[in-house]
């Protein structure tokens, strides 16, 4: 559903001649409806927010941003690419929350030269043997997040873990992520359908079993569902519940409240890092948007930032895909999560941290930084990655 | 039944034996025994809803009897599906007529014609239709037999009820087959149109046995060589037109129910 | 329903369009709208999907809501092929065609035994469990679907050149319209207009109705399964989506606007219902209720279009 | 073990009588009208926006039940009137295309008005948690959820069996000119099963919406499973419905839950759970084969 949003500065549209500056265009495909909405449309905000805050430019340029909602569909999401690519010749692409989608739309988006900057979607495989020159995630490989939990949970000691991951490629990342660092038994490894949203029978399989803790990853209205479920079946009592930031973000936590608290999580993100970025970004995305951001927000908050530094780095030349990419390797822009670099593979080097979900001052159930998991940490995929 | 009566010289026809079947709580047939010989018209008659379009859905095959057995032209075709009884030479026309409206006569014989089994297989998707004059051919010549030679090229939603009818012979004609079913042919027709029809049925039973089912006493008693009586879905008389005429149940059951 | 007779334009008309048509990769080419060289690929596929829908609905008079499985499975042995390493469509297409006809042949065999709401809902039933299957088989992709790493070739020539891709899409299209057009005056035509117009008539006449649907059935769903190898090819993706039933739905759609019954129908509805989408989209998002609205006003009032050409009192599975 | 069957038996058996609601009013609509409609799913869809939307607007979880039902069947009353009335006497294929076109109709408005991401709908508060039966925890919500499927077929019964509206509706399944001959306002009935119909799909969907999502395209996977409880038992029956309902729910929650156990004696673990849903949901339509096959009409064939 390509929604035409228009983000340039429309009096320069209206008084400046037609050719008087090409816009750098910005395809932005994500998941705008259906149970992985939420993410979507966080991601967006987040995008659109450092839009607004660059008065609707990229470098300095007039720019345009045009969305579309794949409805969580590899082929819809192909099909909007495509579109984008072919018919409208954008100049980046963006948005994917999922990494099947990731993985379906790439090879149009590599073949065409175009960049992607993937402000979600982290699949292994473009971190290693097929990372691309075009390719660049400025959020996490997948793995990471779930590494982080892997290692809290290890740490901690214990010992029977049940695992529950949606059975798609990112779900494979996260339960390889988590057992590369939790080195205990697993005591079941349950993969649901993706956007499944009735666990009754994974919960009755998961309460015979009695495991000390439960590490799920869960996007999304999954995860809302899960953890509701999980609360109502009374299996909270007895099994602590682990996620990655994913499973434990603003979305889930306002459709869940207080039931999650005590809820431990890993993220390279939180709302209340004392930054005058994040600051700014959290304060001016609540008053816009009436919510606390998620790390999904500040990753599309992110992803704009970076394509503006990139693009006034080049001086605007965008065609000049050697400098582009140089520039966007760079990195020179502050993102809201601190200071970070990017591995050749183009995915970042970053601090991951452990969160709680717990009430603030101002007595909202939200995310409580608790201090950090791991320190400039890269993904396991890198070596493999024969890129320069 | 077995198969040595089958294969018995004199074998009529069609022969049904022992023929029942049961709708809900209702006995449509019992124990129907009825045979129609080769070459004669034999007229089945009854009151309203004593099961004659009932039964002659179970000798077509539209139905399948719960017990008893249909034997026609020696073979055992109890078990047959309609359109196989139709390959063994039986024929029927409907009660209301059940031609197609869209196509010209003569297009809605040659389909009849395109049917038969000697008419080669359907099965052929390149060679326009039009252009096989064998089938229009043959359809022509059982327009003739019916009388419908100036109307060809009619289509037949055009045609008079009566023509309708005719057309609808000549279909059941271009099966070739060796017993013509003929439900309430005369029915909705006016007295001219009924007319010319017997005469047209008179015509045809020289080439083909006729099983004919029918309301039109006149007509009956003019066409049938033999007639039988089906009252409450059971057999009460056979005979010549005569012997049913005189025939004590049948006036108790047929008169008494109109007096 | 009046049995298929083409109007004395039609054939000079679709001629006329055939060769605008070879013309428009050119034109799209010089004004610099590459794009749309895709985009009437894509028509192209759908209208032969429907015109095979068509075939089974219009010429043939059954209601089925299973066809979208026919198109899927295509498209899966086109991914198939090309991950197994056939990669020449000469091959892959006809493998394609004879596996969805099989398919076809399967489903028709067991549900054409069933009349009405019944028919209907197996047609639907089985569909769906073809979408579960292809879901369920890790093998295939499962959810995420079965890419094809390259486009395949055609006799040769590499379809990755969206312009080999078109003119294929083409050269099959036309080659399936002609025989479909013949077909509809031919023996076997006349057979199952005339079974669709009355049944039992037909089964009276000596004809196997059920053998004839059943052709009818396997033909339309080979036809279908050509078109999903050809999707498969365009979009790069055997998706399950492609089997869900509201695709057959979609395909159902695009019969009944261009016309049940029509040797044309499925192309016109395919036409016009994607440029619909490609171009309304853009202006009002929420088009399908602009898209509902005109299909319910196409059965309340314009049931010389749809009902009367299925005129309940006649037979029809 | 018995524990685990027990709990997945309960699970099972609120799946089906969820399932129920939904089958009870298509298959009336089927049986007496002979008509398809594809559409119950979005009646169900829209049924629990209402509900969410109104208990959103009341604050309560009730209120809004009861309002969304209401606001349920007042839609399908407006609905049998205006569209449903002249659909009836339609060929199939009419109702299909016209059916399918109020699919599109609902998933767009529901998007228009409140937006593609979903609802959120939580039970009531005192509900939101497990009840201990039997020595395990039971959520709650699903009990309540299992109390209405039960008080609802109790209902459905007595009605249909006992009453004189029942009667006539039964007589309408079996045989609608009959009915209409023995001057029974068939039309009066039709729109009574209709709406009545709208309000169970309604009732089903807010009664769901706090354990599953409340958003577009809810309404299509659950419609074809009402297809298959209605060929299972019998288009036109209630009997028929209930008995469908419930071996389709339980064989789908064991199914679940038991094949990918099974399944993993013999396969890797992520191997035999990714077969185990799948075939799953094979297994029903494998069930409504086998049961055509054998009785072509269903279970509890309503029209003799």
């Amino acid at each position: 559903m390509p929604t035409r949003l228009t983000a340039l500065a429309a009096a320069l549209m209206l008084a400046g001649s037609v050719h008087a500056a090409d816009p750098i265009k910005v395809g932005f495909v994500s998941t705008l409806s259906g149970p992985g909405a939420g993410l979507g449309v966080d991601i967006r905000d987040g995008f659109n927010l450092a839009m607004k805050q660059l008065n609707g430019k990229l470098g300095g340029l007039p720019a345009e941003v045009l969305i579309a909602d794949d409805q969580q569909s590899p082929d819809i999401a192909k099909q909007a690419t495509d579109k984008f690519l072919k018919k409208d010749k954008v100049d980046f692409m963006t948005g994917v929350v999922f990494s099947n989608i990731m993985l379906a739309v790439g090879p149009a988006v590599f073949q065409n030269q175009t960049f992607y900057i993937s402000a979600n979607a982290g699949p292994s495989q473009y971190a290693g043997e097929q990372c691309n020159p075009f390719f660049f995630n400025v959020a996490w490989q997948n793995d990471n997040l779930h590494e982080a939990v892997g290692k809290y949970v290890q740490d901690k000691g214990f010992k029977n873990v049940v695992i529950v991951t949606p059975n798609y490629p990112g779900g494979k990342d996260a339960v390889s992520g988590f057992k590369r660092y939790y080195k205990g038994q697993v005591a079941d490894e349950i993969y649901t359908k993706l956007g499944q949203l009735d666990y009754a029978a994974e919960l009755a399989q998961i309460r015979a079993t009695k495991p000390d803790a439960l590490f799920f990853f869960l996007p999304g209205g999954m995860g809302i569902n899960f953890v509701k479920q999980f609360v109502a079946a009374g299996l909270s009592r007895d099994t602590q519940l682990f996620a990655p930031g994913f499973s434990a973000d603003e979305d889930v936590i306002k459709a869940v409240g207080a039931p999650m608290m005590g809820m431990f999580n890993s993220s390279h993100w939180a709302q209340d890092m004392d930054n005058a970025e994040n600051k700014r970004f959290v304060a001016e995305f609540e008053k816009e948007y009436k919510r606390l951001p998620s790390l999904y927000a500040s990753q599309g908050y992110d992803a704009a930032l970076m394509m503006d530094a990139a693009v006034r780095d080049v001086k605007g030349k965008v065609s000049d895909k050697k400098a582009l990419q140089k520039a966007l390797e760079a990195k020179r822009f502050k993102s809201v999560r601190g200071d970070f670099k990017f591995n050749h593979n183009h995915y970042p080097v970053q601090n991951y941290y452990l969160r709680v979900i717990a009430k603030d001052a101002q007595g909202r159930v939200t995310n409580k930084t608790m201090g950090s998991i791991f320190t400039n940490h890269a993904d396991a995929y890198a070596s493999q990655c024969k890129m320069k | 039944m077995t198969a040595a009566t089958n294969s018995a010289k004199n074998a009529p026809l069609l022969d049904v034996r022992g023929l029942s079947r049961r709708f809900a709580a209702v006995d449509a047939l019992r124990d129907v025994n009825f045979s129609v010989e080769a070459g004669e018209v034999h007229a089945l008659i009854g009151p309203n809803g004593a099961g004659k379009t009932t039964f002659i859905h179970h000798v077509s095959g539209a139905l399948q009897a719960d017990s008893g057995s249909i034997h026609f032209a020696g073979h055992d075709v109890t078990k047959l599906s309609m359109h196989r009884r139709v390959g063994a030479g039986m024929a029927r026309s409907y009660q209301i007529t059940n031609v197609f409206l869209g196509l010209s006569a003569l297009d809605n014989v040659a389909l009849a014609v395109q049917g038969r089994p000697d008419a080669g297989s359907s099965f052929r998707f390149w060679r326009p239709v039009r252009t096989e004059h064998a089938l229009f051919d043959a359809a022509a010549g059982y327009l003739e037999q019916v009388g419908l030679r100036d109307k060809q090229q009619s289509i037949a939603g055009n045609l008079s009820h009566g023509e309708q009818r005719a057309l609808e012979l000549a279909m059941a004609l271009a099966t070739q087959p060796k017993m013509l079913l003929l439900d309430e042919p005369m029915a909705g027709t006016g007295p001219e149109e009924s007319a010319r029809m017997v005469e047209l049925i008179e015509h045809l039973a020289r080439h083909v046995t006729i099983l004919l089912v029918e309301h039109d006493m006149d007509a009956v008693f003019r066409l049938a060589d033999r007639i039988s009586v089906l009252v409450n879905g059971q057999l009460i008389c056979t005979g010549t037109p005569d012997a049913v005429k005189n025939d004590a149940g049948v006036r108790r059951a047929y008169l008494g129910d109109h007096l | 329903m009046a049995f298929y007779r083409p109007a004395r334009w039609q054939k000079p008309f679709a001629f006329t369009v055939l060769c605008a048509l070879l013309a428009l990769p050119g034109l799209m080419e010089i004004f610099d709208q590459s794009y749309y060289i895709g985009f009437a690929t894509r028509v192209l596929i759908f209208a032969l999907a429907a015109s095979s829908l068509n075939l089974v609905l219009g010429f043939g008079g059954m209601v089925s809501l299973g066809h979208a499985a026919f198109f899927g499975i295509g498209a899966y042995v086109a991914a198939i092929c090309q991950q197994g390493g056939i990669v020449e469509g000469l091959l892959a297409f006809p493998l394609a065609m004879g596996v969805a006809g099989l398919f076809a042949l399967l489903v028709g065999a067991l549900s054409l035994r069933t009349r009405g709401v019944y028919f209907i809902m197996i047609t639907l039933a089985f569909a769906q469990m073809v979408y579960y299957l292809f879901i369920s088989a890790r093998a295939w992709g499962g959810d995420d679907g079965l890419p094809l790493s390259e486009r395949m070739q055609f006799a040769g020539l590499s379809l990755t050149d969206d312009k080999v891709l078109f003119y294929v899409a083409l050269g099959l299209l036309t080659a399936i319209m002609l025989l479909l057009g013949r077909l509809a005056d031919a023996r076997f035509g006349r057979t199952i207009q005339a079974i669709r117009e009355n049944e039992t008539r037909m089964e009276a006449l000596g004809y196997p109705v059920f053998r004839y649907r059943l052709v009818c059935f396997a033909l339309g769903g080979a036809i279908a399964g050509l078109a999903g190898a050809l999707l498969a090819n365009l979009t790069g993706l055997a998706s399950p989506a492609l089997l869900q039933w509201t695709q057959s739905g979609t395909l159902l759609v695009m019969v009944i606007i261009g016309g049940v019954g029509y040797l044309y129908g499925g192309v016109v509805g395919a036409l016009v219902l994607l440029l619909l989408e490609e171009f309304l989209l853009g202006f009002f998002a929420h088009w399908h209720i602009v898209l509902g609205l005109l299909l319910i006003g196409i059965v309340l009032f314009a049931p010389k279009g749809v009902a009367a050409l299925f005129d309940k009192h006649r037979s029809q599975p | 073990m018995t524990q685990l069957f027990l709990e997945q038996a309960l699970n099972g058996l609120q799946f089906g009588l969820m399932l129920f609601l939904l089958a009870a009013g298509l298959t009336l609509v089927f049986g007496i009208m002979d008509c398809i409609n594809l559409a119950h799913g979005s009646l169900y869809m829209v049924g629990a926006y209402f509900v969410a939307a109104a208990a959103q607007a009341a604050d309560s979880f009730w209120i809004g039940l009861g309002a969304g039902v209401a606001g349920a069947a007042v839609l399908g009353l407006l609905l049998e009137l205006t569209l449903f009335r002249q659909l009836y006497r339609r060929d199939h294929l009419s109702q299909v295309l016209a059916t399918f076109a109020l699919i599109l109709i609902a998933n767009e408005t529901v998007r228009l008005i409140w937006g593609p991401a979903p609802l959120m709908l939580n039970p009531p508060e005192a509900l939101s948690g497990p009840v201990e039966i039997a020595g395990f925890f039971y959520p709650a919500y699903r009990l309540v959820i299992i109390a209405f499927g039960l008080a609802v077929a109790g209902l459905l019964y007595l009605l249909v069996a006992k009453s004189r509206v029942g009667m006539w509706v039964r007589a309408g399944a079996s045989n609608r000119e009959m009915t209409e001959a023995l001057g029974i306002n068939v039309r009066g009935l039709f729109t009574a099963v209709f709406v009545f119909g709208a309000a169970l799909c309604a009732l089903a969907g807010g009664l769901l919406g706090p354990l599953l999502a409340v958003q577009v395209g809810m309404g299509e996977s659950v419609l074809i499973l009402a297809f298959v409880v209605i060929i299972i038992g019998g288009i036109g029956s209630i009997r028929g419905a209930l008995v469908g309902a419930l071996i389709v729910g339980t064989v789908d929650t064991l199914g679940r839950a038991l094949l990918p156990t099974l399944l993993r004696a013999l396969l890797p673990a992520d191997a035999a759970a990714t077969l185990g849903p799948a075939l799953a949901s094979i297994l029903i339509y494998l069930l409504m084969a086998a049961i055509l096959f054998f009785k072509p009409q269903g279970l509890f064939p309503a029209r003799a």
